[in-house]
């Protein structure tokens, strides 16, 4: 059911571990549901210069995880503000229509750990856009996110 | 990348058709073709292999044979069972019991009842998973019509008190149904004593083929059809008989039922040592279901801090085969309704691995799972933000 | 006493499976065992295997493979096309349109609707077994939901006129159902350009094994389900799939639409030389259904003075395989509702005997059937009251 | 679904044919309904000394035609009278029970050919003593018989 890039991320985690002293920490999702991801920055001149994640989750929210940090790694918080959960799919070649929830959480989780360190740093948290307008495709009866 | 050993534990899911069921069946696909309906010579034959077929089932259930009906798996025998008795019964009362642990081919028919007026009663179940007699008894009314509570659970493989539910039933003029899919070759079953009206059973979970199963309806007892049509089965299942499939499920009831005995002390023996030595070598898990009244092969444990799903994934590449309670395997968003009907919290649930052993697994087996097993387990752990919490808040103690 | 001798001319009551359609199947008896709803890698293979076949469907029927679901057989496959359309579309209204020579997983599952009170319409047919399209028009109501019109008639083989049936149908925004378990293999069919939207067949009817069908259902047709369960075939059928069957399910209707035109030609002309070569040789014998509009191996004749089961018995002795529409071979008192729907008089109904010719019929075949049909007729006609009369009447005059 | 000795009837069946100069003949059954009946008596010093039958319909048919004609031949009319359905069934080794009306038609062929005997005779036809005593076995819906 996952593509070879899921299953090679999955199997391959990039990024998987702890920053101890983490300039911005995101935590999303919670145990009932069956996933939560937390993701650890570290941020040196507004760049992400290093980025680690642990995750409780089936394979899809392990490899999201993975590559979401993947995508950020390097980038300004800016850019990594704008990587969508569109984005970490795509660079999966593509979720099962009910796993698409796992790209969600790990956007969330970036911009959570993104905005933890801005409010640290006293600056105004950013406002989600538009926190519907995830590419979900999930099940309408939703009730774990 | 894949592996080159399969180790199959998941015989609760499905089992391999045995290859002398096969050698049985093969026959009837290009040979003896005959519809049973016909009556030339070749016909006649189909006839009587689908008659014997059906006194190795009656035999394995210590039914009669015209109490047997050939259906096309344990999904359409609930279906029926279920939904034959309420239409056919609804003028005596339009509540029936069952189960909250139920497989889905009995809860969802239920619920698809429920839209069509009937009340359901679904009982709770023990943290061991077994359904109490004092419930069942209280649940009853002058409306019940049926009862329905499975045999053995396929996740858990807790075995319900199928005697003194049947007592309870007979006493109180209700129909009393059991999934018995599960149960097949794996705990003696005799309908007469254990007072059963309805049973079902599917081939595929005793090393028969898929498609193909049964229900046994005892006589007298007041149901109407599914399927429409033909007139075959006594005008009771229409469709032209598989005849291959009904040949293969009644050759391996036969054997299912006759090597039972030898096959589960085996089979329970790798089982026990399994779960002895998951206990021992790897922290923070427990055992679901019952400690004593379960399947012989059934095992089921919850590993605290990590995902099923993402446990089957690594153990498929090492290429052992089990299944999780956790939602992620299934479509669906919530864990087993099974496991947190015994009282499991949602989290663990999750975690929860099903592994259940069969008539070809081994020592070498047991070893191999729990090896990669282990493995796996540390691995994902490692990952988890759980089992970091957990780490640190056992340091700090 | 029995014949060595067997020439099987009872298609449309099953076929042999194909030989070459057994050995596709084997594998996934014994080795490609996983249940598809698993994740590990037997299963997933399983799982392509199902695809592969629905593709398979879906590319013979002119149709998307999500629009396929198997089923246990065309039973199963009328009975869910049918109640699921009835019951899904209440509100819409409560009359449906059949024809009076449907097959009974049609008719019994209509008459049971009626019981739950739908409405049915049975339109007469011609003849020729044909429904006039005026007649059609003229039953549609604003209540009608579904129009459910078989491909071709079973008994008497004669094709309906399904083209000008889709369109009436699509024209009123009323849902067609075609229960095409003879057509395939047999007719062109393209559901799209015939503006189907559920399409019932059986893999025994074209060299694929019993107890597998399918239901094609086109996209955003509403439909309930008919067996409540697990999430298999897109939430829409429960049940562990039948792999092995699924799989030669595929294989078979490909060869049998790949195949389709060289070997209708091939059994039309044996069944045209069978057919004249009865006319020409015995007396008093007509054939029923339509002249040119008919199954391809499909030959039904009636025999003036004698009665269908007591040729089929002597028949059978010669190790000929046939049916017949006399009410003696079906349990039933009344001869074939297809017979009686064309307007044959009981009578003559009764003495009708069906031929249906395959892919393995010979020409000698042909030759022998004649023979021996001759002296069963002659034989029969000397022992019947009947025809003792006739031969008075033909003296006197 | 037959027995053996419904075959061997079936495939060789006793007293085929007619008897030109008849004492008595009764017919039943009709076509409608898929089976019809004649029997045909001669009848010397109350003993049948001759029958045949001439049967239009399924294999039981023929095989209680043929039965019944072997049962009766050489008795009384009085004895000939009280041959059973059941004894023509159970001289076959059994029917099928939808085919049980066979038996029962042969029952009523033979008393309508003694009757139409007697008739001739100037005697007054027996009574059937129960119409609806046989042993039917058959479908309750029935309609033909
Ligand atoms: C307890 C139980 N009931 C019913 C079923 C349904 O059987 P099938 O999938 O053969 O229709 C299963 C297995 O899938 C089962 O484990
Ligand atoms: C026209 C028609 N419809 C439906 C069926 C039922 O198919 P099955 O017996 O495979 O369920 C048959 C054959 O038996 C048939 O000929």
């Amino acid at each position: 059911m996952y593509s070879e890039k899921v299953m090679d991320h999955f199997m391959n985690p990039r990024n998987q571990g702890e920053i101890s002293e983490a300039d911005g920490v995101g935590e999303v999702g919670n145990p009932t549901c069956g996933d939560i991801m937390r993701i650890f920055l570290t941020v040196k001149d507004n760049i992400i210069t290093d980025v680690k994640f642990q995750t409780f989750g089936c394979g899809a929210a392990v490899a999201s995880s993975s590559m979401a940090t993947e995508l950020i790694k390097g980038k300004t918080l800016e850019e990594a503000w704008e990587v969508s959960n569109k984005a970490v799919a795509e660079a999966l070649e593509g979720l099962p229509p009910i796993k698409m929830h796992c790209s969600v959480l790990a956007e969330e989780g970036i911009h959570q750990a993104i905005n933890d360190y801005r409010v640290k740093h006293g600056l105004e948290p950013w406002e989600e856009k538009n926190p519907h307008s995830h590419d979900h495709h999930g099940h309408e009866d939703e009730t774990c996110s | 990348m894949t592996a080159e050993r399969i180790v199959y534990m998941d015989h609760s899911a499905t089992t391999a058709t045995d290859p002398e069921v096969v050698t049985v069946m093969i026959p009837w696909f290009s040979q003896g073709y005959g519809n049973p309906s016909s009556l030339y010579r070749i016909a006649r034959e189909s006839k009587k292999a689908v008659e014997e077929a059906r006194n190795q089932v009656a035999t394995a259930l210590g039914a009669q044979p015209d109490e047997i009906y050939f259906t096309s798996g344990g999904t359409e025998s609930d279906n029926w069972a279920i939904k034959g008795i309420a239409f056919a019964n609804r003028k005596k009362g339009n509540h029936i019991i069952t189960s909250a642990i139920e497989h889905h081919a009995v809860l969802h028919t239920c619920e698809y009842l429920e839209k069509q007026g009937f009340s359901i009663t679904y009982l709770p179940v023990d943290d061991t998973g077994q359904v109490r007699i004092e419930d069942l008894k209280a649940a009853i009314t002058d409306q019940t019509i049926l009862v329905t509570i499975m045999f053995a659970n396929n996740e858990i493989g807790t075995i319900e008190p199928i005697t003194e539910i049947g007592k309870v039933c007979r006493e109180h003029g209700v129909y009393f149904h059991t999934d018995a899919v599960q149960a097949i070759g794996n705990v003696p079953i005799d309908v007469s004593a254990m007072q059963i009206d309805l049973l079902s059973l599917s081939a595929h979970k005793f090393y028969g083929p898929k498609g193909i199963g049964a229900l046994y309806i005892r006589k007298g007892v007041r149901i109407d059809n599914l399927l429409h049509g033909g007139g075959q089965e006594r005008r009771k299942r229409a469709g032209t008989e598989n005849i291959a499939g009904i040949v293969g499920l009644g050759f391996a009831i036969g054997r299912a039922v006759s090597g039972m005995d030898e096959r589960n002390k085996r089979v329970a023996a790798l089982r026990d040592r399994l779960l002895a030595e998951i206990l021992e070598t790897i922290p923070n898990t427990r055992l679901n279901g019952h400690p004593k009244e379960r399947l012989p092969g059934n095992l089921n444990v919850s590993f605290d801090f990590i995902e099923g799903e993402s446990m089957l994934l690594l153990l498929d590449h090492f290429g052992i085969c089990a299944s999780t309670g956790s939602a992620c395997t299934s479509g669906s968003l919530e864990p087993s309704h099974v496991l947190l009907a015994t009282g499991l919290p949602a989290e663990t649930a999750h975690g929860s691995l099903r592994l259940t052993l069969g008539a070809e697994n081994t020592d070498d087996d047991v070893d191999y799972v729990i090896e990669h097993l282990r493995k796996v387990v540390v691995r994902l752990r490692e990952m988890s933000p759980l089992y970091a919490d957990h780490k640190k808040r056992s340091c700090n103690v």
